[in-house]
């Protein structure tokens, strides 16, 4: 019950948001240069076809009108087609405005759905190796702060921090791949093709966790509860393991909330790097090709990704701390 | 248990199983099938397709390099330096010029196509009279033609109707790919897979890479090979480093740089050939400021071409005309525009601009991950041009972006000049100088002018070679030289690195492959 | 129920001179009291700098190209190092120490004025919604979480992916990018800011909304958050380079950390300079950076801890 | 010598700091714990009281360390054991329960499941049934209403009250020989403090727990201690019978303890007595109801019922005081007196006119009569300004007078308060509470008013502080005419200053009565469970035993029906249950809202008879 009120309220929020972001993105599309109409016919095509084109998709509608149209096919699942790229995925251009094959574009969803198990696998890799990298490091600084532990994670963070993760990427890749031959850097043909991207995004992300969780763990240890639980009895082992830690994670629960778009444009440029099959790529080539279904297709995408690990984020922080109300 | 890379793939893919992951190594579990025998060739192309499988839809060399492997020609054009004019029958089994106007083929016997359909002379009637239509993007023909079909087996090219010799398909049939008829009565089928007669069948587009298959049944024997992936790679690192990794069997152009680095490991091979595409720097001629003659001059005097060839090192070689010397007809052009400031400032004052004064901002346009050094010697020629007073903007592209800003359009194409180059499988110098220049055509400068159209015409029309060489040597290449709708930057030197394993494949001058005697293993 | 003392109360003259200062203040000097920070901003200093002078004081251009001159290594390493070219030069012979100096201009340039926007907007509002609260919050919430849910990446490379990309451009994508954050932080400030005691006792005196938050709300609640801001600029700065190095940021022949390390990447493996050195200098603004406004951010939570 | 019930031997104990030799925080610390007896330790903050609670369990940290001394348990040094024996006695043997119930446990976890944890860590044998079982039987044993719902709720569920019960369940669950109670009723409300003690008395029978109770307060360790030890900056003073402390304390410094101590009852205590006056602001019917979220619904509101009709007069000149206990609306009335914010219902008028009626100028204007001195002086001034600026703040906004004479008249009136002028250009960072307070009361000054409200104004102050202050109000009033509204829980502060009282009760003003019929002859049974808890050495007329309370009152968001006292008044009749009583006038403006008193005079008088 208290469930199901919290993530209907939650969803209906969500809705209200993601209602704003389609608007925006989709007025920002439209009102940008570049005809949507000549983009999908391509340069060479005489005006006429131009026009035929825009009229054919309504493009002369008011863009209340274009925005509701989109409104219903979005509830649809359809989020458009590409204007460029085929059904097959292969990156195409030069072709000619009369092209019959410009009818078989890929639906911007099903690149979507292609694509996006490869991102959250990275990007789960990542976090997975972020939380091995940053937990020892942000736990013992937690428990010591000012001493060796505290300035080891400090400086850590900041070295990290400091990576620019894009040239971290560029020099991983040549040492691992091309001078050691380690590990394999460019696109995606099995598994071990994600771990030098992860490592990258990992070192992006592990600053964030590690200052976090030293801070949270050192203000909870000032708590009552943890001063007094040896008075009552219990031993360190278990203050520090089931408590402190428990308490310290939700913070650590909300920064994910909130870095989540910071990862994102991590991930974006580690793909492009490594030509990592994901959605950044995607959502890089898109942009650079002005395909505006894509783009907002993404856009949609994501915003929905982020209100539903926002959700999933508050339902997990109040599932730790029953006080916190959504 | 050692930690090499081998072990480590087998418990990343263990890994994936058990975590039930969708992810399989496939190179894991299928390599040992072709363990002992030859192995599919991995091709990294440098240059996207279209998406469009009509081989008239499209200049798209990559996608030409593609044909290549499916399709089948007439005959094939090796242009190698020390023979440049032969000829290598392959769907023809012999050419006979009969008169001024009509070209006889006699055809091979028992070919078919991918799709079972045997290969006749009404294919050819076929392909020639479709792909000749005016309108088809890959203006490769010289003009409408009619085939006439004396049997299955004999096709005569008639251009009798049509007012110029028919000897211009003499170099060309090396170039136009064969389709079939069948396909060609229904154009979508056409656009939707290839179908020819080549050493390879199409299997599938699968993202970026186009997946062949042997042809058992190719007219030349079958392939070694049990089948070639093409993939297209838009980085010119990316390739490099896949070869390196072992990923890829051979790629295209190579850059100086990465030949010194391929060259100092072990178990590669490299080829460099002078090719017949010239780099061009484009002007858009259709409109302003670039329809002033004097202002295109003013800006080919600007650029210092030997800083460029510096730039490009091994990747280029100087060429002074609109063809490359591998090309019918090339020559030194004698009053070929040269670096030269004060000629560049006299002009600028003559089109009105003294100084650059009163230029709008003109926008220069590149690809990147295609040709070598585009984006260096971009940058080189957008400092020379801004040195003599012309205000450049610079862009640089992503090869499909580039791509679909790079033809000529209604009211003039993208940007004022764009960088590309032209190759085309045969030494017939109108696939390039007709194309561009004739106002029937004008692919991506646009250019209009009668002057022009009647040299070319005049050159077209001339039926002895040795007539039409010297038409193209002293007349059109100097008209060029006066008007230049485009600068003629280098020719360039086409670089392909491969395993040392694989053997056995021929590269032709525009970039074309013959891999069906290829090994690789 | 009694509230126990602050623990300035008890001290020493010292001390309390030292409570005299504003908390701002007090912040600026427990943060130089850390070696970090004073670490963080000499190199900053330099850095900036030789930024701002070196190019001007060069004799070479940053963008002159000298095809003869390319791949000139860095100092005593390789056989033709110069003293001309400290870092060595590039692919086309530019100088690379200047290309860097002058990217980190435009580098830190972005940085700073993106941050100022972004704070500026994002504060405004935030104190706005946060002080007037009913539906004036609630629509700048809405508002502001539908911006948060847009990654700024994704925003900042469609709008620079389809407009010209110059500095002004890069400031003001990024900066209308980036201000929710700072507005939903200034917005919990400013809540919380307005439910204190002494907040009603302005209200009591008769004192109105705005007079309010121009006169305590935003003094108490923008220093710390300005403090913080400095990771921003760090954080920006690598933007900044991930838009060059994907090409939407300020185009070449200006050069920028990312032009230089995305025209360097294809030399890496035969000349590690090009693209090296750029990324050892946003490296080095970025520790000095990220050094500064930890301490900061330290300084800042001690000070607001200890009871301001 | 120890006789053999000694459990619990502490020698010589000496606390320092690790940084400072000659810092000593507790200073040779000697006494003992026998079996099912307690021993009081009091002292003002600072004297060391929680140290030594800590130090006696090994708990002190950095910068703390121990100097010298023993802990003796059973035989035992605890100071010298090994930690995993350590492990064995504290929390086990030694129960200890601190003074902030509400953060004692780790609030995201139900509280059950923690002692739980507690149990099995001290005794690992227990199995994880057998703990709960154990927890609550426990649970049960403090009387917390069905203890198998609440085991799995979590500590915010808990008032504080409940929740101390749940700590001493956390200590007791062990069947600890010693319980170290640190201050256990500091938080909590004065019924409810008296609730926590009663149940301590019958704990230490029940398990013949050896108990050291340290309080701040002396009337509170008298209540239960057999014998009470006196600490001063961290020395023990003196020891001796709670009763031969009183009576005839030795050591000067306890006597001067007993000398600060309010009065509330004694022969010596006089109260002032009501004026008759014109009326400055009256209070008619008013309500003020926030909404807050429901927890369980889309969007649900609850209505929290802070404040549910109050009539109140206050006459020009008078002192009048409102008291009560945590959640009866004290917060909010104050709020809405101050016209902070505005009742849904209801009308304030001050000096005859209605301010709801009023525009925003013309309040704005009025704003300057009435002004609210805050509760804490730490929070109700901006730390970021000079101490003359915020003075002077009030004439700015109403531009009462010209710029140049704004700083004339600040110095008058910090001169008037007793503020050194040289001051003025300070921040108020390093000033102490009275100083604080001073300022508080020099910028209302300023503008004039007529009426101070003073929300909780004195409570953080100290005894010392609190009399100078009451003098600079008394001399305030003689001069400006001053009248006052005293907010405050304090009991007996109200029985110092005011002339009439204001008790309220969730939401409403039960009583009103003057000075003294309010504490000698209260009407209303909440009015004298309160008098009956509030801890004093006085000759108390309302013993705890037959009028203290149990329960806790109910949530203001579930009113229940008839009158909301019922379910805790130990004299409730039939028609409780259905009618809510309304107030009753009786004489001289004071009034009361119960059945009783109107029903039937004569239990009423009955009842007052009982009481005196």
């Amino acid at each position: 019950m208290y469930l199901l009120s919290f993530l209907t309220r939650r969803l209906f929020q969500g809705a209200v948001v993601l209602l704003i972001v389609t608007f925006a993105i989709f007025t920002l599309l439209r009102i940008v240069p570049g005809d949507p109409a000549r983009l999908i016919v391509g340069g060479m095509a005489p005006d006429e076809v131009v026009v035929q084109k825009a009229e054919e998709l309504g493009l002369n509608d008011p863009i209340p009108i274009q925005f509701v149209r989109y409104l219903g096919d979005l509830v649809r699942g359809d989020l458009g087609n590409s204007f460029f790229r085929p059904k097959s995925g292969a990156t195409v251009g030069a072709a000619a405005f009369d092209d019959p094959t410009r009818d078989d574009r890929a639906e911007v969803l099903t690149l979507i759905l292609e694509t996006i198990p490869l991102t959250l696998q990275l990007a789960g890799l990542a976090v997975v190796f972020a939380l091995i990298m940053s937990f020892p490091l942000g736990v013992a600084a937690g428990l010591n702060p000012g001493k060796w532990q505290d300035k080891l994670a400090f400086f850590t963070g900041s070295l990290f921090v400091s990576i620019p993760n894009f040239w971290l990427g560029i020099v991983l890749a040549q040492v691992f791949s091309v001078n050691l031959g380690i590990l394999p850097s460019l696109g995606y043909k099995g598994f071990e093709y994600t771990i030098l991207p992860a490592v990258v995004l990992a070192i992006g992300i592990s600053p964030f966790i590690i200052r976090t969780l030293s801070v949270s763990i050192a203000q909870v240890m000032q708590e009552e509860f943890i001063t007094v639980a040896p008075l009552r009895g219990l031993r360190r082992s278990r203050i520090v393991g089931a408590h402190a830690i428990r308490n310290a994670s939700i913070p650590l629960l909300n920064l994910f909330g909130i870095q989540l778009g910071a990862l994102l444009g991590v991930l974006l440029v580690v793909e492009l790097i490594f030509d990592y099959p994901g959605l950044g790529r995607l959502t890089i080539n898109a942009v650079l090709q002005r395909d505006f279904p894509i783009i907002q297709g993404v856009a949609v995408f994501i915003s929905a990704i982020f209100v539903f690990i926002n959700i999933a984020v508050d339902l997990a922080a109040s599932y730790i701390d029953p006080r916190l109300e959504y | 248990m050692k930690f090499d890379r081998r072990n480590f793939l087998k418990v990343s893919a263990m890994a994936s199983v058990i975590t039930g992951a969708p992810m399989i190594n496939r190179t894991f579990f299928s390599s040992p099938a072709f363990a002992a025998t030859d192995k599919v060739i991995t091709f990294l192309s440098a240059e996207n397709l279209t998406g469009n499988w009509d081989p008239t839809s499209h200049t798209t060399l990559g996608q030409i390099n593609l044909e290549s492997f499916v399709f089948g020609y007439l005959t094939r054009a090796p242009m190698t330096p020390g023979n440049p004019d032969e000829i290598v029958f392959e769907l023809a089994e012999s050419m006979e010029l009969l008169d001024e106007h009509r070209l006889q083929f006699k055809l091979r016997k028992g070919v078919k196509f991918h799709n079972g359909e045997p290969f006749t002379a009404n294919d050819v009637k076929a392909t020639f009279e479709y792909a000749s239509q005016p309108d088809r993007p890959a203006a490769w023909y010289p003009g409408l033609c009619t085939v006439d079909v004396v049997d299955d087996h004999t096709a005569v090219v008639n251009t009798t109707e049509h007012g110029y010799p028919a000897s211009l398909f003499w170099f060309l049939s090396a170039f136009l790919p064969i389709m079939s008829a069948k396909d060609l009565a229904d154009l979508k089928t056409l656009a939707s897979r290839p179908n020819g007669t080549g050493a390879f069948k199409f299997v599938k587009q699968d993202g970026n890479t186009t997946v062949l298959e042997a042809n058992a049944d190719f007219l030349g024997g079958a392939p070694k090979v049990p089948g070639l992936n093409m993939t297209f790679v838009g980085d010119a690192t990316t390739r490099m480093l896949s070869l390196l990794s072992g990923e890829a069997d051979i790629i295209e152009r190579l850059e100086g740089e990465q030949v010194e680095t391929i060259k100092a490991k072990q178990g590669f091979a490299i080829n460099e050939a002078v090719s017949v595409e010239n780099k061009y720097l484009w002007f858009r001629c259709s409109k302003p400021p670039f329809n002033n003659p004097t202002l295109r001059k003013a800006v080919a005097h600007a650029i210092d071409r030997d800083v460029i060839l510096d730039v490009l090192g091994v990747s280029g070689t100087a060429s002074n005309a609109w063809v490359s010397p591998v090309k019918f007809g090339y020559v030194d052009t004698p009053n070929y525009p040269k670096y030269d400031p004060a000629e560049c400032q006299r002009l600028l004052a003559e089109a009105g601009f003294p100084g650059g004064q009163g230029l709008p901002k003109l926008q220069y346009i590149t690809s990147v991950g295609f040709y070598p050094k585009t984006k260096e010697y971009g940058e080189v020629i957008t400092a020379m041009l801004q040195e003599q007073g012309f205000d450049v903007e610079f862009s640089a592209m992503e090869i499909a972006a580039w791509a679909d800003n790079l033809y000529d359009r209604p009211g003039g194409g993208p940007g004022d000049m764009i960088d590309c180059g032209w190759a085309t499988g045969s030494p017939e110098p109108d696939l390039v100088l007709r194309t561009h220049f004739h106002s029937s055509s004008k692919r991506i400068c646009g250019i209009e002018d009668a002057e022009l159209d009647a040299v070319l015409d005049k050159e077209r029309n001339a039926t002895d070679p040795e007539a039409r060489k010297k038409i193209i040597q002293e007349e059109l290449m100097p008209m060029l030289a006066e008007k230049v709708p485009s600068l003629s930057l280098f020719t360039s030197v086409f670089i392909h690195a491969m395993r040392e394993d694989l053997k056995g494949i021929y590269i032709y001058p525009n970039g074309m492959m013959d891999a069906s005697k290829a090994t690789n293993t | 129920m009694s509230k126990t003392a602050s623990p300035i109360e008890t001290t020493e003259a010292g001390i309390v001179t030292e409570a005299l200062r504003t908390p701002a203040q007090r912040m600026l000097r427990q943060a130089w009291a850390s070696s970090s920070f004073r670490l963080g901003f000499g190199i900053f200093l330099l850095l900036l700098f030789g930024a701002l002078v070196f190019p001007e004081i060069s004799s070479i251009d940053p963008t002159k190209m000298n095809i003869k001159g390319r791949f000139i290594p860095p100092l005593f390493l390789g056989d033709n190092w110069s003293w001309a070219h400290p870092l060595g030069t590039d692919h086309l012979g530019r100088d690379l120490l200047l290309r860097c100096l002058v990217g980190l201009r435009y580098s830190v340039l972005i940085g700073i004025g993106t941050v100022t926007l972004m704070f500026t907007v994002g504060c405004a509002l935030g104190l706005v919604s946060g002080f007037k609260g009913k539906l004036t919050d609630t629509i700048i919430m809405r508002i502001t979480d539908a911006q948060l849910s847009i990654p700024m990446i994704i925003l900042a490379i469609t709008i620079l992916g389809i407009s010209r990309p110059t500095a002004p451009a890069i400031i003001l994508v990024l900066g209308l990018a980036g201000w929710p954050l700072y507005a939903r932080v200034a917005r919990s400030a400013a809540l919380s800011e307005k439910s204190k005691e002494y907040i009603r006792g302005q209200r009591v005196l008769g004192a109105s909304d705005l007079r309010i938050i121009i006169l305590f709300v935003a003094p108490a609640v923008l220093p710390p958050i300005a403090f913080v801001a400095v990771l921003d600029v760090a954080a920006i700065m690598i933007f900044e380079s991930i838009l060059g190095f994907i090409g939407l940021g300020i185009q070449p022949p200006t050069p920028t950390f990312g032009n230089i390390i995305a025209d360097g990447r294809k030399y890496l493996i035969n000349y590690w300079w090009i693209a090296t050195m750029p990324g050892v200098f946003l490296l080095f603004t970025l520790t000095s950076l990220n050094l500064m406004g930890s301490a900061m951010e330290n300084a800042r939570n001690k000070v607001l801890r200890g009871g301001a | 010598m120890r006789d053999k019930d000694t459990i619990l031997l502490i020698q010589d104990l000496t606390v320092g700091l690790a940084n400072d030799p000659s810092a000593k925080i507790l200073d040779r610390i000697g006494f003992e714990l026998s079996a099912g007896k307690v021993l009081g330790l009091i002292g003002e903050a600072g004297s060391g009281k929680t140290v030594l609670a800590r130090a006696i369990v090994k708990g002190i940290s950095d910068p703390l360390v121990y100097k010298s001394g023993k802990v003796v348990y059973r035989g035992e040094d605890m100071l010298a054991v090994s930690s995993e024996k350590l492990v064995k006695i504290r929390g086990n043997s030694i129960g200890y329960i601190g003074s902030n119930p509400s953060g004692s446990l780790d609030p995201t976890l139900p509280v059950g499941n923690q002692i739980v944890e507690k149990l099995r860590s001290v005794n690992p044998s227990l199995s994880e049934k057998e703990a709960t079982e154990r927890v609550l039987e426990v649970l049960a044993a403090v009387r917390i209403p069905s203890p198998e719902v609440r085991f799995h709720e979590y500590p915010f569920q808990f008032s504080g009250g409940m929740m101390q019960r749940v700590m001493i369940v956390d200590a007791l669950v062990t069947n600890p020989a010693v319980l170290i109670a640190d201050n256990i009723t500091q938080a909590l409300d004065v019924t409810v403090a008296a609730q926590i003690i009663r149940l301590i008395k019958e704990l230490r029978d029940q398990f013949s727990t050896a108990i050291l109770f340290i309080s701040s307060s002396l009337p509170v360790a008298e209540m239960i201690a057999d014998e009470i030890l006196v600490l001063q900056q961290g020395r023990v003073v003196e020891k001796a019978t709670p009763e031969k402390l009183i009576m005839s304390p030795q050591h000067d410094y306890t006597k001067s303890l007993l000398a600060r101590l309010p009065r509330i009852w004694g022969p010596e205590v006089k109260a002032p007595t009501a004026i008759e006056a014109s009326t400055l602001m009256s209070v008619d019917d008013v309500y003020r109801t926030y909404l807050v979220r429901k927890k369980n619904t889309f969007n649900g509101r609850n209505a929290v019922q802070a404040v549910r009709g109050i009539t109140l007069d206050i006459r020009e000149g008078e002192n009048i005081g409102i008291v009560g206990e945590s959640g009866c609306g004290k917060s909010t009335l104050t709020r809405l007196l101050a016209w902070l914010e505005i009742p849904e219902k209801g009308t304030i008028c001050f000096g005859g006119r209605d301010l709801s009626e009023l525009s925003w100028k013309e309040l704005t204007k009025l704003r300057q009569s009435f002004q609210l001195l805050l509760q804490d002086p730490y929070s109700s001034l901006p730390a970021r300004m000079p101490v003359g600026r915020i003075i002077a703040e009030g004439l700015l906004i109403h531009k009462v007078c010209k710029k140049s004479e704004v700083r004339g008249r600040v110095l008058a009136a910090m001169k008037e308060v007793g503020l050194d002028p040289s001051i003025e250009n300070h921040l108020t960072v390093g000033l102490s509470a009275g100083q604080r307070q001073r300022i508080n009361i020099a910028r209302a000054l300023v503008l004039k008013p007529k009426l101070m409200i003073l929300d909780e104004t004195l409570s953080a102050l100290d005894q010392v502080e609190q009399s100078k202050l009451f003098e600079l109000f008394e001399k305030l009033q003689k001069t400006h005419g001053f009248t006052y509204i005293f907010i405050s829980h304090d009991m007996a502060l109200v029985r110092k200053v005011c002339h009439r009282v204001a008790v309220m009760y969730l939401g409403r003003i039960v009583e009103l009565a003057d000075n003294q019929t309010l504490f000698q002859n209260p009407a209303h049974p909440y009015s004298r469970a309160l008098l009956s808890a509030v801890p004093t050495l006085d000759d108390h007329p309302f013993k705890s035993e037959e009028y203290l309370l149990e329960g806790e009152p109910p949530s203001p968001v579930h009113i229940p029906n008839g009158c909301v006292f019922r379910s805790r008044c130990p004299v409730s009749i039939e028609r409780c249950k259905t009618d809510d009583p309304r107030p009753t006038p009786l004489s001289h403006g004071s009034y009361v809202a119960c059945h009783l008193v109107v029903e039937s005079a004569v239990d009423h008088a009955k009842i007052l008879e009982n009481s005196v």
